[in-house]
């Protein structure tokens, strides 16, 4: 209805190509952007900062990773809450080692580190597909969780066993700790997701992408084409895990602020993929928008049932669970590839607006 | 006699204020150098609108007319060209003319004899086609046509092994070509300043009704004046966009995209094929845009059934805001009052209706559209009109370098086609015949100096074969052939094609024959559209047992009578035809069919063969009885003939302001 | 280096030095084992029949525990409140099949893996919305008591575990290959087109298998609530199964039991021995290790089929 | 063509490849059995026989996929113990399948921009930044694949996603997708399997203009007997794992081990 693509023709390939090819989704793209930077900032209070805004862009940028590994090259992975917490141990060694470190570094090196991690538990994936890998991958969730509890190393031997996010300045202004404002939090995660869904979305629409996509839909066919299985699975472990990672550090330095090993348990890892189920996988809309739903719908039903009809928290808590899990297998049913794939079809009704198809 | 029109200056009145730029060749010149880096072409191809610059298309075409000019091609040769369109083949065109010979762009999907006929008669020696096809087409007839010497082809597909040494390809004449340029520097400068604008520039084919096609022949100062008068008369500027996907061989392509473009400096665009078209126009979104009644019919047809697909809700959206449309929109476009609510709805429907609804059909950004060839229905005509998209009629001929008459802004009306367009004189000769004079007034046809003789007058004026007259606000309207239209016996015009397209315009009406020549009052024989009619009878809980018994309902001839009525409330409305409504008609009992010999191939009515099979139902109708009994042979779909008989009623219908009329018509 | 020696010779000596002990771990393992085997038959039988991999199981038999321990804290006896279970379990294996199955029939198995992750949430949020979240027990009747056999300690409770265990083996085994039913369900794993020439309507099929899957679940969950209280942890033995099942294949029985005993030995013995050099609550994960390593080495598990690559 | 009487002159080149005394089994069950035969450069060769006869096995070893028990393949002038398919396709050797094998979850553009990663240098982190080299490589490539998609006449369907495809159309985009390799040797697995007849005029201009225009090599495998007569120069018959006979068609077609064999028994 609101397109108006008469006379929006490409001249060139690079044109063609474009993330959004055409102009009406440009200037929405463009609003939302300068919605988030600068209006959210201005107007938005620490509630909404802390308890929601900031989640949905960790999660979302943590969805982003594991929807390359699982949506993109098929590789489903229950171990994100471990790779997560590499990112986060990462982050507090390197912050409280090297205090002088700049954060965006500190940042990229936890990232490394989870990439690294992610390559050696990717490795089976050269002999073992689908379920089974799926399992392989819980052992790297279960191993890294029990590794950082057990090491003192690598929480400084604090006695309560918790870490604590330094406080950190980058220009100048106190980005992570207690101290920091959550507005500011709140905008490095943001900025970070915007860089990480562009660069995401540069890839797989990339040779890359594209052999990611080639493995996940028929490996041999792949493989025949020349190619090879390894090198880009383990690719995808790499960079899901490095942006998982990333997203980990985040969790713990922007939003959390302190955490134990259980913040990272299995749960965490499971509460991913449903926000890659229920966002789409294999799109980077998806992602944000899975985690934008899986955020926004407990708090919106605990207030509902709590707030709402004065049920006890924990019975809300059931509910809540149930809900979740009737949602799920509604999506499942309903659009398979999830609320990016409805985006996609009322996107299509409306370029097409007034016919129907 | 009656004379309209140019109240211009007549004849070539403008050629004096760029007498520099009097060829096509010069003109892109021109453009290369004061628009150079403006596209000039496009094509999609490969999956993107590959464009050219005005100076990249006059770096090709020089190029190329170097090329023919070193494979022997010169002044007076004859260049044929088959295929879709293609930039390449525009500026093959241009290139030929730079040489001084003469561009013959030729139908495509015409067989090989009548290809033939044309190359033998035009004496081609040079063809430029696009691919294999037509290169085995072209060889194929090339054994019989001796004066075919070189083949030159776009698309190198499949051509590999093919081994003539009279076969090239574009790209190595064009290499040829640069090499010619290098060796013989000004060579192109002096030949593009040797043509000048009485020069012929190109020759159309045009099939007529009967006989062979004739060769017109058309100056640079026919197409490039007329498209200077059209292009100051429309307003068209370099921004302009215009799709070509029209064939190449009608003289209207030639003038949207090759005369218009070249004197305005828009770009034109060649969709990637034919099947694409409709997706390429809503990519390029041009904004001048032509094209015959059907296809805009079609585009209308597809639309309402595609709209049927549609949930209920947004159906009876489209409805209603359709409904506005139709109540004020053409009168919103001609910047006519509108009713206050009228024009809120109308604004909202633009957002949820007309502009998306354009959009999708690639029509949002039409400054102007144009129409002819044929009598479009008012319903198709103002559905467009009503979304606010300026379609216009414009009547016009081959002979006249398409503009004769032209639609003014904000006087557009469906069955009228304007008033005579800048630099045309107009006038209707005793016989009715529509005749003109004007600055595209064509050279001659080829070779055929009887037909030229017979068509056009010493001093210049055209006769068109169309019978038609001015109305009272200065508009031509045309109605018939010339040798079809009669008159009735109170001396009254009596054009049956006219009267017949405003019945067919009628959906429940599939056919209709008109009879009136020496008759005292016009009658009518109408054919019911089973589907049409028959889906009206479902929604009326009228049961019927087939097309005989549906068409013979009183009910049906009530639905006949009214569009019978309403066709005359609207003669009435014109003093020249207000004597020529319809008083009796009959249904008659079984649809006119090819098969039986009613109707060509072409589902045109054969009407000396129906006026013999049905002449007692005539006599009938120009009696007093009220019905009459027909026993009829049909030809059943086995092949089988069988016979039945019906009670044909005939039907009065009102007639309005009649005393009135023939004493006008007497009068004038 | 003394974590080398740690690591190496200290639980080996430990080992020669005290048999016995080591004997009672072994058979602390083997007990252990039964439990994960019990868990992942359901599995096994699930994805054999339907290529649906089933993570609701361990929920399955958490679900089934709080139920019977619900019923019977109506005060019904025990062998009623087992037979209403087996009721319910069937009933709610109709709806599964009804609700989420049946829509998501020709979908792929990565969908129906997650759909039965939603089921997992679901089952948890409506069992402890019917009978609460805290820890029950589950009192039988079942013999508790530990005696001494030639020095090694044992629990009656054990030999029972371990005793139904094998007798659902073999039932199962028996179903499977002697009834009508079982082999048509084998024949569906293999081929849908043929299981459904033996006219058994698919979905007959799915609601047969997860009705026996239910009650292998209610016995999972009686055994597992007599041993360790019915609380949420249960659901997590899900997990603990799933290395099992690469262990033993997914679409074996046998290798379900020999798997199950394999890790919960594993496991035990690598937690007293080595634990305690590692820091301690490597149960966590050795198992997954154990698996993965064992992965590398035969991709389609111990009792797996053969994988041939076609194209 | 015909018009003109020119028969297009085909250079038949030396040996291409050269498969010796190939045997493979699984499991104990003989798929191939000392089979033998050379591939000449430019050639269209087909290898048919009845189902089973290992024609595919046959295409399966050539490009690595299998690994024949026994016997050499000599490929370029080099002969190999074992392959993995990647490295087959580096040497360009591309394939089509039997059972459609596209890429399901993209388009047809996508789809046939995959045959080009082999070709495609650029490191993950340029490709990211989807600048400079990295964007260049991707339109120099995209450029490419449009040729391809030209010559395949698929330009209407180049952004459908592949599995909305008929089955026609889903073979041409798997032979583009293997064109996009510029493959010396193509291998075509029952390209015109289930397709119409049209359909299959359609798909034997496209293997002899490929043939044809690039050069390439095509070793088919096709049950159509009308086709494999019209458009191959040599033909190789598999029955039972073992080679009955090898020759141009006119031969094989009077093979009498052929009819006994094969076109007597099993064909319509």
């Amino acid at each position: 209805m609101f397109y108006r693509e008469a006379g929006q023709f490409k001249t060139g390939y690079a044109a063609d190509q474009a993330i959004f090819p055409i102009l009406q989704d440009r200037l929405f793209v463009i609003a939302v952007l300068a919605f988030a930077f600068v209006v959210v900032p201005l107007t938005a209070n620490d509630y909404w900062f802390q308890a929601i805004l900031t989640p949905f862009l960790v999660y979302a940028l943590t969805a982003l990773g594991l929807n390359i590994l699982t949506g993109y090259a098929g590789q489903i992975s229950l171990g994100t809450g471990g790779f997560m917490a590499v990112g986060a141990y990462s982050f507090y060694k390197l912050t409280t080692g090297f205090p002088e470190m700049n954060l965006i570094v500190a940042f990229l090196i936890a990232g490394c580190f989870s990439a690294a991690v992610g390559v050696v538990f990717g490795l089976p994936s050269l002999r073992i597909k689908g379920f089974y890998l799926a399992v392989a991958t819980l052992a790297a969730q279960f191993f890294l969780v029990w590794l950082f509890n057990k090491v003192g190393w690598f929480y400084n031997y604090n006695p309560s066993g918790t870490i604590d996010a330094p406080p950190r300045e980058m220009f100048g202004v106190l980005v992570t700790g207690a101290a920091a404002k959550p507005a500011v939090k709140y905008l490095a995660a943001l900025s970070m997701l915007t860089v990480f869904a562009l660069l995401t979305k540069n890839l797989v629409r990339s040779a890359v992408g594209r052999s990611w996509m080639a493995i996940r839909d028929m490996d041999i066919a792949a493989e025949i084409i020349g190619i090879r299985p390894l090198r880009t699975k383990l690719l995808a472990f790499a960079i899901s895990s490095f942006v998982v990672g990333i997203a980990g550090a985040e969790l713990f330095a922007l939003h959390l602020g302190s955490v134990e090993t259980i913040a990272f348990d299995v749960t965490l890892s499971f509460n991913i993929l449903f926000m890659i189920i229920i966002g789409g996988l294999g799109s980077v809309m998806g992602s944000i928008m899975g985690a934008a739903f899986l955020v926004l719908m407990p708090i919106a039903l605990t207030n509902l049932l709590v707030g709402g009809f004065g049920m006890q928290a924990t019975s809300a808590k059931h509910l809540e669970f149930m809900v979740l899990g009737a949602l799920i297998i509604f999506f499942l049913i309903v659009e398979p590839h999830g609320l990016a794939r409805l985006w996609q079809i009322a996107k299509d009704k409306l370029r097409l607006w007034p016919f129907p198809h | 006699m009656a004379g309209q029109g140019a109240e211009n200056a007549p004849g070539g009145g403008d050629t004096g204020e760029s007498a520099a730029a009097d060829t096509f060749p010069k003109l892109l010149v021109e453009n290369a150098r004061t628009r150079g880096d403006r596209p000039a072409m496009r094509e999609k191809d490969y999956g993107i609108w590959q464009a050219w610059t005005w100076a990249q298309a006059q770096d090709w075409v020089r190029a190329f007319a170097c090329g023919l000019a070193e494979l022997g091609f010169g002044k007076g040769d004859t260049l044929a060209i088959v295929g879709d369109n293609r930039p390449q083949l525009y500026w093959s065109m241009v290139s030929a003319q730079v040489l001084g010979g003469t561009p013959v762009p030729m139908y495509q999907d015409s067989v090989a004899e009548e290809m033939q006929y044309v190359l033998e008669h035009a004496g081609a020696r040079f063809a430029i086609v696009e691919d294999q096809e037509q290169v085995d087409k072209l060889l194929e007839i090339k054994e019989r046509c001796p004066t075919l010497e070189t083949l030159i082809y776009k698309d190198p597909r499949g051509l590999r092994h093919y081994g003539q040494p009279f076969l090239h390809s574009i790209d190595a004449v064009i290499e040829k070509g640069r090499a010619f340029d290098q060796a013989n520097p000004g060579f192109f400068e002096k030949a593009v300043a040797e043509g000048k604008g009485p020069d012929l520039a190109i020759m159309l084919y045009t099939s007529g009704t009967t006989g062979r096609p004739k060769g017109v022949m058309l100056s640079f100062d026919n197409l490039i004046i007329t498209a200077r008068n059209t292009v100051e008369q429309d307003g068209l500027v370099e921004t302009d966009e215009m799709l070509a996907y029209l064939p190449m061989a009608w003289v209207g392509d030639n003038i949207f995209s090759l005369a218009q473009s070249y004197v305005a400096g828009f770009c034109v665009s060649c969709p990637e094929s034919s099947e694409t078209v409709l997706t390429d126009m809503r990519e390029v979104g041009p904004t001048y845009f032509f094209a015959p009644p059907r296809i805009f019919e079609n585009i209308l047809t597809t639309v309402m059934i595609r709209m049927e697909d549609a949930g209920a809700i947004k159906r009876a959206m489209f409805h209603f805001f359709m409904d506005v449309a139709r109540r004020s929109g053409s009168r919103i476009l001609d910047a006519k009052p509108v009713p206050f609510m009228d024009r809120l709805f109308y604004a909202l429907g633009r957002v949820l209706v007309y502009g998306p609804l354009l959009n999708v059909l690639g029509f949002s950004r039409v400054r102007l559209a144009y129409t002819a060839g044929e009598a479009i229905g008012p319903d198709i005509f103002d559905f467009y009109r009503s979304l606010g998209m300026n379609v216009k009629q414009l009547y016009g001929s081959t002979e006249a370098s398409v503009f004769i008459t032209t639609q003014p802004d904000g006087q557009v009306k469906p069955d009228t086609v304007g008033t005579p367009t800048k630099g045309v004189e107009v006038r209707i000769a005793e016989s009715g015949e529509v005749q003109f004079r004007s600055p595209g007034v064509f050279m001659a046809y080829y070779k055929n100096e009887e037909t030229t003789r017979e068509t056009k007058t010493e001093d210049g004026w055209v006769l068109t074969g169309d019978a038609g007259f001015f109305s009272d606000d200065g508009h031509l309207k045309i109605i018939d052939r010339a040798k079809d239209v009669g008159k009735l016996n109170h001396g009254t015009l009596f054009a049956p094609k006219y009267l017949e397209n405003k019945l067919k315009f009628f959906p429940y009406i599939r056919e209709a024959v008109t009879f009136g020549h020496q008759r005292d009052y016009v009658a009518a024989i109408l054919c019911i559209d089973l589907e049409a009619v028959g889906n009206w009878a479902e929604r009326q809980n009228l049961a019927y047992s087939g097309y005989t018994d549906l068409s013979g309902q009183p009910q049906v001839y009530e639905l006949a009578r009214e569009c019978v009525e309403k066709v005359n409330a609207d003669l009435a409305s014109d003093p020249h035809l207000a004597g020529s409504q319809i008083r009796r008609f009959l249904m008659l009992h079984k649809e006119l069919d090819a098969d039986d010999g009613e109707l060509t191939r072409t589902r045109k009515v054969r009407r000396p063969f129906v006026a013999e099979k049905y002449g007692d139902l005539i006599e009938a109708l120009y009696s007093d009885q009220d019905s009459i009994v027909v026993e009829a042979k049909v030809t059943f779909e086995d092949g089988r003939t069988g016979n039945i008989s019906a009670d044909l009623k005939i039907s009065d219908a009102k007639t309005f302001g009649e005393d009135a009329a023939p004493a006008l018509k007497q009068a004038s | 280096m003394g974590t080398v020696y740690d690591f190496i010779v200290l639980p080996l000596i430990d080992i020669v030095e005290y048999p016995l002990f080591f004997i009672e771990v072994v058979i602390g393992g083997l007990s252990a084992g039964v439990m994960y085997s019990l868990v992942a038959l359901g599995f096994v039988l699930i994805f054999k029949a339907s290529g649906v991999f089933n993570f609701a199981q361990g929920v399955l038999a958490l679900f089934a525990a709080l139920t019977l321990v619900g019923i019977m804290d109506w005060g019904i006896p025990a062998p009623l409140a087992i037979l209403a279970t087996a009721g319910v379990m069937v009933a709610l294996a109709i709806a599964i099949e009804r609700l989420m199955l049946r829509p998501l029939v020709n979908q792929d198995q990565i969908i129906l893996f997650m759909s039965t992750l939603g089921l997992a949430y679901f089952l948890e949020g409506l069992g402890d919305t019917l009978w609460g979240s805290n820890v029950k027990r589950l009192d039988l009747g079942i013999p508790e008591k530990s005696f001494e056999f030639q020095g090694i300690l044992l629990n009656q409770f054990e030999l029972v575990a371990a005793g139904t265990a094998a007798v659902m083996v073999t039932v199962l085994a028996v179903f499977f290959h002697r009834t009508r039913v079982g082999r048509a369900l084998r024949a569906v794993a293999d081929d849908h087109q043929a299981a459904l020439s033996v006219g058994i309507p698919l979905k007959s099929i799915w609601i047969i298998v997860w009705s026996v899957a239910g009650l292998v679940a209610l016995v999972a969950g009686i055994m597992w609530g007599t041993k360790s209280g019915v609380q949420f942890s249960l659901s997590l033995i899900a997990l603990k199964a799933l290395p099992v099942l690469i262990l033993g294949g997914f679409t074996s029985v046998p290798g379900a039991i020999v798997g199950g005993l394999i890790i919960g030995v594993g496991e035990k013995v690598a937690e007293v021995y080595w634990g305690p050099a590692l820091g301690g609550a490597i149960e966590g994960w050795f198992a997954y290790m154990l698996a993965l390593v064992f992965l590398m080495f035969r991709p389609q598990g111990l009792f797996g089929d053969v994988i041939i690559e076609r194209v | 063509m015909a018009a003109n009487g020119l028969i297009p002159q085909k250079k038949e080149g030396g040996v291409l490849l050269k498969a010796e005394d190939i045997s493979l089994s699984f499991g104990g069950v003989k798929a191939l059995s000392n089979v033998s035969f050379e591939v000449h450069e430019h050639q269209v060769l087909a290898i048919i026989g009845p189902n089973g006869a290992g024609k595919s096995s046959m295409l399966n070893c050539i490009n690595g996929f299998y690994h024949p028990q026994e016997g050499r393949i000599t490929y370029k002038g080099v002969t190999r113990k074992q392959m993995k398919p990647h490295d087959a396709a580096a040497q360009g050797i591309a394939r089509t399948f039997q059972n459609i094998a596209l890429f399901k979850g993209m388009n047809t553009l996508d789809n046939i921009m995959t045959g080009r990663n082999l070709k495609m240098k650029r490191n993950f982190l340029l490709q990211a930044l989807y600048l400079g080299p990295a964007l260049k490589e991707e339109l120099e490539h995209r450029e490419f694949v449009e040729n391809i998609i030209d010559f395949l006449e698929i330009e209407h369907i180049r952004k459908t996603p592949v599995g909305k495809l008929p089955y026609g159309l889903q073979k041409r985009v798997e032979l583009g997708r293997a064109l996009a390799a510029e493959p010396d040797m193509l291998l075509l697995d029952e390209p015109m399997a289930g397709m119409n007849l049209e359909e299959k005029q359609d798909m034997c201009r496209y293997i002899l203009d490929v043939n044809d225009e690039f050069g390439t090599t095509i070793v088919l495998i096709e049950h159509d007997m009308g086709v494999v007569m019209d458009i191959s120069d040599h033909v190789v018959v598999l029955d039972y794992g073992r080679k009955i006979a090898d020759g141009p068609p006119e031969e094989v077609r009077t093979n009498q081990d052929v009819i006994d064999a094969y076109l007597g028994v099993s064909h319509d």
